[in-house]
């Protein structure tokens, strides 16, 4: 599937063809619904070391008769641990702080100087939009139970947030207030299309990204999140997901190529010179990408326990790993370690560690920032002009590459003594890297399909991209009449 | 009156000025340019794209003398802007019919 | 009282006496001394379903009467929870990137690129000033009990913070030792007046801007912090501030309004080209003051718990929607959604949400955060030019009277299923509104009646102002010596 | 030996013997191997008030008995406080955020445009090489047990990783996961070769950098951190120093000055203008540093208690004294109070208060700021200049000064009363000035020499410096292939 | 025909720019330059490092005209950009021999 | 010889030096300018605040040619920078008297 989607010369009708069939063959293979989401890898923990990991569902179990009576089917009491909720509380921060500033940095400083304040205003503006339909639709769609229709969408228990008390929690995560699973997956919901406008950069109308994301966010988003968090179907096909390698990096990647293919390159595509304006701007970008990938990571344990502390130490290893392998890599090839070549591997790690986090040691990290660094580089420098789709930031080349990497890895790498979940092929569980390609397969398939369809619905309504003119001129000036100086 | 246009490399500006102050020139103006000549660029490559940039960063100097002490003038800044390799630049000289001081409304010579 | 101030044909000398004659009018009303700081909104929380809430009390007694005799009158035993302590040590990090970085980059950005260092060294040496002197008598004077005059300002007990030893903690709260409050509050004393800087950019001295923000701290700052959090007569009145809407930025905005008035319109305003050098700067400030915030925000609950939970939660969509807000008014007015209009807009939000987060619900926030964006669009684009004052960067505009739409929408959106202590209009309390207008009054006016004695006595000894040569050339040059390249 | 290290004209062959002598001297005082790391200072707190520090080891020893067989010698059984754990992976994100982007951009806005990125990649780099470093062995080396040799350098029980269980803890934080502490001690083993690039900034080959830190770190870095933290001879000694002031920066101090000798000046120093390009970077990098610091200082607690509160209330005290400290001392002597002072100060301060911070109360940590921001200023303003060497960004002038100055007045002002473990001289004991100074000449001896021979062996194999070409063209084009547009 | 070169004050420009379009002039060229001349320039230090900046940031306007109407636009420059200050500026005239309108090929006068 | 500046849109730069490189021109030099012209600016807006921003991006080429090529320079440079939509450029040409190439101290045409 990921080959065929990287090819731009494969016929977009072949391709929504191949999605409507996978997505039908998906269909009767999840035929078990009311699964309790309770095997969801976000909550998995070694049950044995953390003495807290024992009390709070006792605990929960004992408040649980009084409140019972008005909890929705997701929601379970309080049972408060205030070290949980501390990290729960920063790791939302953190996964914040990824995206603003840090995404919007890391982009902006790849786009040439008439562009920067728009490509870091997309992150900003997608921020304020996904937090609003969030609060008001999405999560509830992604993370209550739909009742009949679980296996593919939550209902709407907590439109608008209604009902998410002061006492409750998300049976997922127990030891939290339910506002800060809330808040935590929101973050969540922010970043992922923010990553898709690099594989746009330089092109799109402001309205129109606007319009996409909203319909992206309730059409694609909300619904892979809920197969994998939120107790739909792919859970129990028993992929292995830690913190969103598929919800999150390979989805947003598989849109950017869609959208790079439907939008087509930027003017004056390999005859200008579009050198990036500021890599400065692009390393403090990386760099906070790094730093709040630990709430990403480390935070998907959902506890301040050694889950989250394995989680943290592998995302450490797995991004320097692929740092140096990036660096190395074109060193071999290009005569010089470039400093956005450091750059793009640190977040190739990133991502390919992701689904890994919480499953591997770091011996297994090490191995998957090895290679994911080399391959990313493949896939940004290599395949791309070989296939000449203009996917100006690389999202797919990092993120899609990057993601679809660390998923089957983790299907290798994954150690039943680490989580006690999941076990990969050097654990001998090899028919884990089946499950692993299966989970891409479908999820990338869904997202490629339906994001193909939004964007013509937009290209023939309102448009999706700037005049030529516009694009010369540059989106600083002609989106939001503004300019650095 | 001649006004004179050389084109030097950046770091030689201080003694270009220098020496000019010393021959009683008491103002000239500096822009930053870009050259394109003998002296090679350098590429810059970014994931996998790469950009030959021609133009080399260089420092023009135009100065606006009385005829006299033209030679004067493009002896020193040659001496001064040399460094024997390649790409250290050109002095370009044309006529100047009239030159103004803004503040006071001298002209010509007393202008200058 | 808001809308006398923001009149800039206003006569100083009628502004000085109605601040005169509202606090005396506020003397009597607040009469009841020694009332122990219990109602501190920051203390709040539903007490109900936190068990650790239970605990510590218990405790503190067990411990108490060993400790009890060195106390003083603001301090109790330590009954350290751990989890409350890492989340405060973490709010206190967040709360001091929003100053520095976070402010520094968002004025810097604003400015022209002769001020942008010196605009960002303001925020960098207040936060320098602030410290020691709250360390030597600001923590203080806010926070212990000053005896006979404890409803107007607190006492010497820690002096140089001695007595701050290792089993303390600070009676609003248990739970964490005292150093950590007390750090925590210095940072909300340092965003303060830098905040102020805002409105007098690109034109006060640096020497006059370091003695008037050490009386301004003292003699404003520490009395309203006071009043409202350490147990003066504010509190006793029944005003909800949760976290600072008031005492930070209502406080900091009328003092703007006066400083903008006091000295004067910069040097070719209104003529010159005055167009922010570098909104990617402002763009970064924006967000790690929306990062930060978490801290501010949830990190006033003084615990990691469901109070600080719903706080962060609606942090994030009260300040979405004031993106939002402001952008679409912005799209429909000017023609275009400015970048700097959706920071702005966010910014509005995340002020008028401070007052209000641990005291409302989603709906509330949202409904918040959509208003404030709308009437601070009008605050910094439509009044400031129709009055003709020059708030160089609306710290009044946005600050000010985000500040007092804020706690009026307190009052409006307040339920006591959120908070105990406070309901609001819509939960029936229709009076809790005029309480708000009485806090706005009365901190305002003293506010501003305090800022201005100090501006004239600085006026007419050192000076406030650059000369004009100084400010043509650019503060970086004359004040610092040194520029960007 | 400071005052000697300083000296430019000592020969280098008196340097090398100095160290070998003080070497020599050093192995007889510390012949009692052994020696269990208990009382490293990182793990010091006041135990009475600490109710979580006493139910721990309890459950510890409780839980050892089965857990026992496995564990290496450093090693211990997780006693999980969920709290504590959230603040350490907390703190490991805030001092990672030191480096990257803090340091980096710190660092890089000191230098001329067309060095930046390449400083700031220098940063970036090492973050990646070392984290690789200390996965496979460093970690291993400094924080195990070496067996007969545990007085120097620890063993092999941690190569790669292996043997660091979902729960264990390291003997000393048994709160937390040893993934945890071995994370957070990798980010203080990456930002202190990180310290020392600012010595030779502008000249260094990237390829010597690598192979240089590479060396560096394991054989510097490992050895000392693990004297001093790792059960080895300086803990003995009675040494103090909470948060690394020697490990760290005296450490990173002493290696950039004898970088700056042995590489020698930049090309045109003295004649060329070598303004900084952009100090707003350098003053968001400081201000990452500060926020930072609060993780490397406030985290060596290890715990989320009163001794973490009071080491973040010293840490910011110290550091906003300093800062004006040498505001007020520039303003004296050159008449204008620069930004880039203000950012120095606040550095110095941050320095010299690392090794007191968990020992002194605030006064002391006034004193101590104060008192940092005068010497230091001297040392990078006076004393670089009336020796003549180029320590370009002045690594010696503020780590290695500010850590010497910073580590005497830790055995000036330590009181018992904050931290039973350390008394100073105003605490009645003066010996223990004698014992800092010690501490710092062995270190400083033993970093000396071999830094000096890393160089020596790289100077005549592969090359330390750029051509004199590649130096006036500039490192990001030369190095990387890259530049700022 | 002329090739007028003025360098003026940066903050002159709008005054200079609006004056020369009132004389009928419809095009210029504006460029942001260093000068060097009496009026003197600042000192930055960096932790004791003193660097004299002896360039004054100025802003080049050129401008080419008809023969005709020089003289006026001399005067205009010299009144617009005057403060009176120190480091008002200087006007440089060269005699120009072509000119050519790139867009449709006009040349000389027509291309003006 | 002559001495040749041309205003031409930034983007249009790489083929006009193609262009005169093909023609045998060895050497020229760029400089960044605003242009104010018929070609309209834009409108920022700040919180209010309106700037009309008259200047247009424009880049300068200015080259030093023998008399024989002079016209098939302009005519290459008006070719390669016609866009055909305004704010193409002008191409301004004086005469010029004397060069020096610094590096060898060759004059005039031996210097281009
Ligand atoms: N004919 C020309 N017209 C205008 N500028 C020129 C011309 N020839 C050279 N230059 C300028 O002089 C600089 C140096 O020329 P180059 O050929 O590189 O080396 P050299 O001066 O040593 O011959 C160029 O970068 C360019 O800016
Ligand atoms: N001979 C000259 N040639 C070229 N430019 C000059 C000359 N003299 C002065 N200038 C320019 O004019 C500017 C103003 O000159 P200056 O001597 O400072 O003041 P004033 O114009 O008042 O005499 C200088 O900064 C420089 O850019
Ligand atoms: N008289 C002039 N003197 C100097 N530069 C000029 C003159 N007229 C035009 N220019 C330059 O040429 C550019 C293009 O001119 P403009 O009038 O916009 O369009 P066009 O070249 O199509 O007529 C201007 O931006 C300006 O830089």
């Amino acid at each position: 599937m990921l080959s065929l989607l990287t090819n731009s010369r494969l016929s977009i009708a072949a391709l929504a063809m191949a999605g409507a069939l996978a997505l039908t063959a998906a269909i009767p293979a999840t035929a078990q619904p009311e699964t309790p989401p309770e095997s969801a890898p976000a909550t998995t923990e070694t049950p044995a070391p953390a003495p807290e990991a024992a009390t709070p569902p006792a605990e929960a179990a004992a408040v649980e008769p009084a409140a019972a009576p008005v909890l929705s089917a997701h929601a379970a009491a309080l049972a408060l641990n205030n070290g949980d909720t501390a990290w729960m509380l920063t790791s939302t921060a953190l996964v914040l702080l990824m995206t603003i500033p840090g995404l919007a940095l890391f982009y902006s400083g790849m786009v040439r100087k008439k562009n920067m304040l728009a490509t870091a205003a997309q992150s900003f503006a997608i921020t304020a939009l996904v937090t609003v339909l969030w609060a008001i639709v999405g999560y509830s769609l992604a993370f209550t139970n739909g009742g009949a229709s679980q296996s593919f969408i939550g209902g709407f228990d907590r439109f608008m947030l209604k009902g998410m008390g002061m006492d409750v929690a998300h049976s997922l995560a127990t030891s939290i207030p339910e506002s800060v699973f809330m808040t935590f997956q929101m973050t969540f919901a922010i970043i992922t299309p923010a990553l898709i406008t690099g594989a746009f950069a330089d092109r799109m109308k402001f309205s129109a990204l606007l319009l996409f994301m909203t319909s992206w966010l309730l059409l694609v988003y909300c619904p892979i999140a809920h197969w994998v968090w939120g107790g739909g179907f792919l859970v129990g096909m028993g992929v292995l997901d830690f913190a969103g390698g598929t919800v999150v990096h390979l989805n947003a990647g598989i849109a950017g190529l869609v959208c790079a293919l439907v939008l087509g390159k930027r003017v004056g595509y390999g005859t200008e010179n579009m050198a990036p304006h500021n890599l400065l701007y692009a390393l403090i970008g990386a760099s906070l990408l790094w730093v709040g990938w630990f709430g990403f990571n480390a935070g998907s344990a959902v506890a301040a326990n050694a889950l989250a502390g394995i989680a943290m130490a592998n995302t450490q290893i797995a991004t320097a790993a692929a740092a140096l392998s990036w660096m190395i890599v074109e060193w071999l090839f290009q005569k010089k370690p470039s400093v956005l070549g450091m750059l793009s591997g640190a977040v190739a790690g990133l991502v390919a560690v992701t689904p890994a986090a919480g499953f591997v040691d770091p011996s297994g990290a090490l191995w998957i920032g090895l290679i994911a660094g080399a391959i990313c580089y493949a896939g940004a420098v290599w395949l791309k002009h070989k296939l000449g789709y203009d996917d100006s930031l690389d999202a797919f080349g990092v993120h899609g590459i990057g993601g679809a990497v660390g998923a089957v890895l983790t299907g290798v790498f994954a150690l039943s003594s680490i989580n006690s979940l999941g076990s990969g092929a050097i654990d001998g569980n090899a028919g884990q890297i089946m499950k692993q390609i299966y989970g891409i397969l479908i999820a990338g398939t869904y997202c490629a399909v339906v994001t193909f369809l939004i964007l013509m619905a937009l290209k023939y309504t309102i448009g999706l991209r700037v005049t030529k003119e516009e694009e010369i001129e540059g989106l600083d000036l002609t989106q939001h009449g503004e300019r650095i100086h | 009156m001649k006004f004179i246009t050389a084109i030097i490399k950046p770091f030689k500006l201080d003694e270009v000025r220098e020496g000019l102050t010393a021959l009683g020139v008491e103002g000239l103006t500096v822009t930053e340019v870009k050259g394109f000549g003998r002296q090679k660029g350098h590429r810059e490559i970014y994931r996998g794209a790469e950009y030959a940039v021609n133009f080399v960063p260089k420092i023009k100097i135009e100065v606006a003398v009385k005829s006299e002490i033209a030679d004067a003038v493009i002896e020193t800044i040659t001496k001064k802007a040399k460094s024997g390799q390649i790409g250290d630049g050109k002095i370009f000289v044309v006529p100047l019919e009239h030159v103004v001081r803004i503040r006071t409304g001298e002209t010509d010579a007393d202008a200058l």
